[in-house]
């Protein structure tokens, strides 16, 4: 059964068409990667699908409700939750803080007390909790999209889009982050995955979605899709033009 | 060692502070028999008032360059009712600012796709609008330039002296009313909404906070705020308003002296108030003309520059209470 | 614990409010007689605020060089407190609270602005101080907060108001101006007045007077500026479509040199077809006739009180003597308001001396009873100072015409109106 | 009501005089704001020190006032430098808003430092006169005085001036990479320190500039700046901060809008009218006209 059910999205940005038309599914406790070269509108397909952008077309629908055309916080209260490709903390909140506010205005709606009590939690849970009442300034990269992560658990995530958060890790935080992987896995989460990085989503994805310029090209178990000539000619393409055309985050 | 620190996030005293301002304002007003103190002192108080209000709307990223809207909607609505439909000033002055709470709503939903310079222009804007409105289609209500005259809040029959005893501690409570609204809103789990908004509106929206309702909420709930000080003013101190009061210069006092007292902190309006207006009486009187307002430029140029965090944290600091948590929010 | 921090809560309050109580001083002599002059020391009017601070500094030398004031037997040396209202309504406030709460001054007087007076005046209501207020608005006498019975009124208005300038510019345009621009015809007159309760009051005295006197002024125009604006060319662009013989600018002095100027060299507004003026008397004062040059031949001006010219008239004979003395002390002439400032001094003097006490009520008493003296202002009525109806003063307007003095590359004013003091004939270009 | 074509056509002039003036000052602003992403509210006040120093090196050396100019832009580029490194560099970093707050007290101390010198010297108000003051030509429906036409040749000569360094040459680069991204711009070895100190350099520069054509054309005082520069932000803003496009389009557009707006609904809408235009454009594009969407 699905979770989040994309039908021919589309998007465009001036005369850009950043998503022309994407289908897709994801199912309840699947980890799907979305993968694709720069600019193919893997973080816009993210923006969209969590609200910040309203698509022009098509329709997105989340545990069988319709969201297309919801406020972000409403559908953040449905149980879709995402981290950002550059971490964006409230850098006026304490690190603790920061997780509250998913806990307290997520899908759970705590009190501030509650709050703060799940949200210790959580940074417990993503190895932060030495750090709660640190400012965001003082964490390392690393840190931040552990703290990203733990703001979008707050807020009652069934759904998790993470956008990128494996970006410039050494082999052995890699090794810590796909640890993490499985066990929010463990806690019944589902999650969407952009990445950049084929390593991790082969090794942890069970289903990969591949864009490019704004269209499907491929979807199948990662065997399928490292296979698939349309993907492999898309890749190589891109690597020469170079990523001139970033969608906007 | 988590649980206890997210147990220290709640533990913010404002009461004790409340109840320390209204002794120690109760002990200068029995100690002090300088009228002119006296009346600094209501001044400061009642642009306290107004600088809360503004300092609340800057807990949400709202950072408006156009207060003075407020202030005076605020003081037109009281004094109009007070004078044309004979309402008590007491009563008028919480009314009226309704007005004003209704501008702060309808200008913060135009603004809804608005941020930084851009809310900051067109809130000043709206400064201009208005005046021009309360000039030229209500000009027949408002008397035009002429400007109206303010009833007095506590009525003749009382010696002077009185009079300006009871208008500074109506200025005094109210001013720690206005405090205790802005530090237990900023404490709430709606301060911390608006402080989530005020660092990043994207990332507040897909963590579940409602933007659009608490920027709302935020300007509203200022927009009301400095209507009251807006109309406490001319019903105690000037005693007479004029379109004047929508210039750029009401409008830039509220930020003025939240800035200089700590920026997001509920003490911060107060304390910068009260430092800078006493510091730019003093230097106007001890130095006079133009060179006393190059000074107080240079010394509120050497605060900014030297402490940006302002006033309150300084003190704090001085003092041994802040924690990191007081450093950020001025951040 | 929670106690402790209260204590040192309440502890940093006191401090800070002790340290406002240190930093206001206070201070008060009872040995001198306390005149406060609440005038724009700062902000944009400070200019004409010095000539009233030189002019009322002249006035308390004058008096202190006599060896004082009488009261009640012993002479007591005057001083003057200046107050400044930094060119607003706040600073207004501010600083006349000062004069009275911390100065304690015995009499208020001076100001420039209307609406920087009107916005101090319930402060001296309340503390029913005299004040002699110099900018023009006649509400300082005329509000009805003063009761029905204005002879209790602290406020003695020392300035020609609006109303008496806007009666005074339809009298001076029916009958200097209209002979020689529409005989025969109503005249079309075009306005460009200052937004104020200055420019309104002016614009009410105008219109008041030609419906009183049935004057046959037609008005096809009334365009407003906002105070302190600099570009009157659309207006002027409007009125010049509108084909007006008489074209009056209204408002301060830069802004009327600005209008003036505007109007013929930008607008192309035809000096010969289209008189202007005449301009408001608050403009009499050296600066006009230095800065608006060659292009103001031929304008007209309403004064009460003239820089340069005097007419042959006892009501107008102080003038020489006090330009004299004024130019020996400051090396400079002064204009119209520095004049009623000068006199408020004087006016005030006398009438505690008349009082022979200090007792705000019995200044107030003898301001009300004082009898005309030698003044620099021209006084129309004779026998009374202040009108007992308004308080305030019937002053003697006349109207002047420039010319351009080549040698001294300067304007030069000849009186063209009323006719009985005229030294000169309107000039048609 | 004067709705003829000479009269509209002359307000139209107006319009675009006022505009150009605004070009002026907005440029120097949006220049500022591109590679220090802050807004100096003091702009207006050194554009009055702009108009004063240039009235007082005219009538002290007795040169034509147009090449006393000169010398005043180049004091008040140096003195923005000044203001740059001692003011607005410590306050890299901290909020936003405390930037307002400094140019608020440079607004005091530029302000009230001026007057201390221009009030003994003038009262209230100065206009700079220019041998032509009285010299003018008719272009059939409307007269131009020379000072105009001067006025407007020498605003779009530096516009297009600035336009051209910014696009063709090397230092032109720099800044605009710096305004772009600065953390790159540092990384590809750009001084961004120096290029902050030159833009707030010239951004002042082009104020006092704006000042002194001000000045000929109208009196001016030492208050006379701050509506002047407050419109400049909001034409900024309208066209797109740090976009020197929008900022000609929209300094051009407030100048005729506000110049129409008085000469139909009459001068106490002047300024409210612009911003009526600013708020109508905002709410249709939020990002002002030249700025894409975030």
């Amino acid at each position: 059964m699905s979770l989040l059910r994309c039908e021919a999205v589309a998007k465009s940005f001036g005369g850009l068409q950043a998503l022309a038309g994407v289908q897709f599914e994801v199912g309840a406790g699947e980890i799907v990667g979305l993968i694709g070269p720069n600019g193919a509108g893997k973080s816009t397909l993210v923006n969209t699908i969590t609200g910040v952008h309203r698509p022009e077309h098509g329709s997105i629908t989340f545990d069988g409700h319709e969201v297309t055309r919801l406020a972000p916080e409403r559908i953040t209260r449905l149980g879709v939750a995402r981290t950002f490709q550059i971490p964006q903390p409230f850098h006026t909140l304490s690190v603790l803080e920061n997780v509250m506010v998913g806990v307290a205005f997520g899908a759970r709606g705590a009190s501030l007390e509650r709050a703060a009590r799940e949200a210790a939690e959580l940074l417990e849970f993503v190895g932060l909790a030495d750090k709660a009442h640190h400012e965001p300034q003082a964490l390392t990269i690393i840190e931040l999209r552990r703290l990203e992560l733990a703001r979008a658990l707050g807020s009652g995530a069934r759904l998790l889009l993470l956008d990128e958060i494996h970006a410039g890790l050494t082999p052995k935080e890699l090794e810590e982050a796909r640890e993490l992987l499985q066990r929010l896995r463990a806690r019944g989460v589902t999650i969407l995955m952009v990445e950049h990085l084929m390593q991790i989503i082969m090794a942890v994805c069970e289903r990969i979605v591949v864009l490019e310029f704004g269209r499907k090209i491929a979807e199948g178990t990662p065997a399928e899709v490292a296979a698939d000539p349309e993907v492999i000619r898309a890749y190589l393409g891109t690597r020469r033009a170079g990523g001139a055309r970033a969608a906007g985050a | 060692m988590s649980r206890a620190a997210a147990a220290r996030v709640r533990r913010r005293r404002t009461l004790p502070v409340a109840l320390a301002m209204l002794v120690a304002g109760g002990v200068v007003a029995a100690l002090v028999r300088e009228q002119f103190v006296l009346q600094v002192l209501t001044y400061v108080f009642i642009f306290a008032i107004y600088a809360q209000s503004w300092n609340i709307a800057a807990h949400s990223g709202q950072f408006s360059l156009g207060h003075a809207t407020f202030l005076g909607l605020g003081a037109y609505a009281s004094v109009l009712l007070a004078g044309r439909l004979g309402l008590p000033a007491a009563v008028a002055m919480f009314v009226g600012p309704l007005l004003p709470a209704l501008a702060g709503l309808a200008i913060a939903r135009l603004c809804l796709r608005l941020r930084e310079w851009y809310f900051g222009m067109v809130t000043f804007g709206f400064t201009a609008i208005v005046q021009v409105l309360v000039v030229e289609p209500f000009g027949g209500l408002t008397n035009r330039w002429d400007g109206l005259d303010a009833a007095p809040l506590w009525a003749g029959g009382r010696a002077i002296e009185t009079i300006a005893i009871l208008n500074y501690l109506t200025a005094l409570a109210l001013m720690v009313g206005s405090y205790l609204l802005a530090a237990r809103l900023m404490n709430s789990k709606s301060g911390l909404a608006l402080a989530a908004i005020h660092d990043n509106e994207v990332v507040a929206a897909v963590s579940g906070v409602n933007v659009r309702t608490h920027r709302l909420m935020a300007m509203t709930l200022s927009g009301y705020v400095a209507g009251v000080a807006g109309a406490l003013n001319s019903h105690t101190l000037t005693r007479h308003i004029s379109p004047g009061i929508f210039g750029i210069e009401d409008s830039i006092w509220p930020l003025l002296y939240t800035i200089a007292g700590g920026l997001r902190i509920p003490e911060g309006p107060i304390l910068g108030t009260l430092v800078v207006r006493v510091f730019w009486e003093w230097a106007l009187r001890a130095l006079g003309g133009f060179e006393s307002l190059v000074v107080i430029g240079l010394a509120l140029a050497v605060i900014v520059t030297t402490f940006p965090q302002g006033l309150y944290v300084l003190a704090a600091r001085a003092a041994g209470w802040a924690g990191p948590r007081l450093a950020r929010r001025a951040r | 614990m929670r106690m402790s921090y209260t204590a040192r809560c309440a502890g940093a309050w006191v401090v800070a409010g002790a340290i406002a109580g240190i930093l206001v001083p206070g201070s008060a002599s009872a040995q001198t007689v306390r005149l406060g002059l609440i005038t724009s020391i700062t902000g944009p009017a400070a200019g004409t605020g010095a000539d009233q601070q030189r002019a009322a500094t002249l006035a308390v030398e004058e008096l202190n060089a006599a060896g004082g004031v009488t009261v009640g037997g012993a002479k007591r040396k005057v001083e003057l407190v200046i107050g400044d209202d930094q060119t607003s309504r706040e600073g207004a406030v501010s600083g006349v609270t000062r004069l009275i709460v911390e100065d304690k001054v015995n009499v208020v007087f001076g100001g420039l602005g209307s609406a920087f007076g009107m916005a101090a005046l319930p402060l001296i209501q309340e503390r029913g101080i005299p004040y002699i207020p110099t900018p023009s608005t006649p509400l300082f006498t005329r509000t009805k907060d003063m009761g029905p019975d204005p002879t209790k009124s602290m406020v003695f208005h020392y300035q020609a108001t609006g109303l008496m300038y806007g009666a005074g510019t339809a009298d001076f345009i029916a009958e200097g101006l209209r002979p020689v621009f529409a005989p025969g015809k109503p005249i079309r007159v075009a306005w460009l007045y200052q937004d104020s309760p200055f420019g309104a009051e002016y614009v009410r005295g105008y219109t008041d007077r030609i419906k009183e006197k049935n004057l046959p002024l037609e008005t096809v125009a009334t365009e407003r500026f906002k105070v302190g604006e600099t570009d009157y060319r659309a207006q002027l662009t409007k009125i010049k479509a509108l084909a007006p013989q008489v074209l009056v600018p209204m408002g301060f002095r830069g802004e009327t040199v600005a209008m003036v100027q505007q109007a013929v060299l930008d607008v192309g507004i035809d000096p010969k077809k289209v008189a202007i003026g005449p301009v408001c008397a608050c403009v009499d004062d050296p600066l006009y006739y230095k800065d608006l040059g060659k292009i103001g031949s031929h304008t007209t001006i309403l004064s009460v009180y003239s820089t340069y010219a005097t007419p042959k008239n006892p009501a107008f004979a102080r003038w020489p003597d006090f330009r004299a003395s004024f130019q020996k002390r400051y090396g400079v002439l002064p204009g119209v308001l520095g004049v009623s400032a000068y006199d408020a001094v004087h006016i005030a003097a006398r009438a505690i001396e008349r009082a022979g006490s200090l007792d705000s009520q019995r200044v107030i008493a003898a301001l009300a009873a004082l009898p005309v003296d030698k003044y620099v202002m021209p006084i129309r009525s004779g026998k009374t100072l202040f009108d007992p109806k308004y308080r305030e003063v019937d002053f003697y307007l006349i109207a002047q015409q420039f010319f351009w003095d080549e040698k001294l590359k300067e304007l030069r004013p000849r009186v063209v109106w009323p006719h009985d003091v005229a030294d000169a004939k309107y000039v048609h270009p | 009501m004067g709705l003829d074509a000479a009269s509209l056509l002359q307000v139209l002039v107006w319009g675009l005089v006022v505009g150009s003036i605004y070009v002026l000052l907005a440029t120097g602003l949006t220049l500022i704001f591109g590679v220090m992403k802050l807004v100096n509210f003091a702009h207006g006040e050194l554009m009055m020190w702009g108009a004063f120093l240039t009235i007082l090196i005219a009538q002290s050396t007795g040169v034509n006032p147009y090449v006393a100019m000169i010398g005043s832009t180049a004091a008040v580029g140096l003195l923005g430098v000044a203001i740059e490194r001692l003011g607005f560099r410590p306050l890299r970093g901290t909020a936003k808003i405390n930037e307002i707050f400094l140019s608020i007290a440079l607004i005091l101390v530029l302000q009230n430092a001026l007057a201390r010198f221009f009030v003994p010297y003038f009262r209230e108000n100065a206009q700079i006169r220019t041998p032509y003051a009285t010299e003018y030509f008719s272009l059939g429906l409307v007269n131009l005085r020379y000072d105009f036409v001067i006025l407007l040749a020498v605003a779009w000569a530096i516009t297009f001036g600035l336009w051209f360094v910014l696009f063709h040459t090397a230092p032109g680069r720099d800044v605009r990479a710096t305004s772009q991204n600065r953390a790159a711009a540092l990384l590809m070895g750009i001084d961004v320190r120096r290029i902050d100190m030159l833009c707030f350099g010239i951004g002042s520069a082009l104020a006092a500039l704006a000042g002194s054509l001000y000045g000929v054309v109208n009196p001016f005082s030492p208050y006379a700046g701050t509506i002047p520069a407050i419109k400049a932000f909001a034409v900024i803003i309208l066209g797109g901060l740090g976009s020197v496009p929008g900022a000609v389009l929209g300094g051009l557009l407030y100048g005729v809008v506000e110049s129409f707006g008085t000469f139909f609904l009459g001068g106490s809408w002047r300024d409210a009218i612009a911003f009526v235009l600013l708020i109508v454009v905002l709410m249709v594009r939020p990002q002002g006209i030249f700025r894409e969407g975030a």
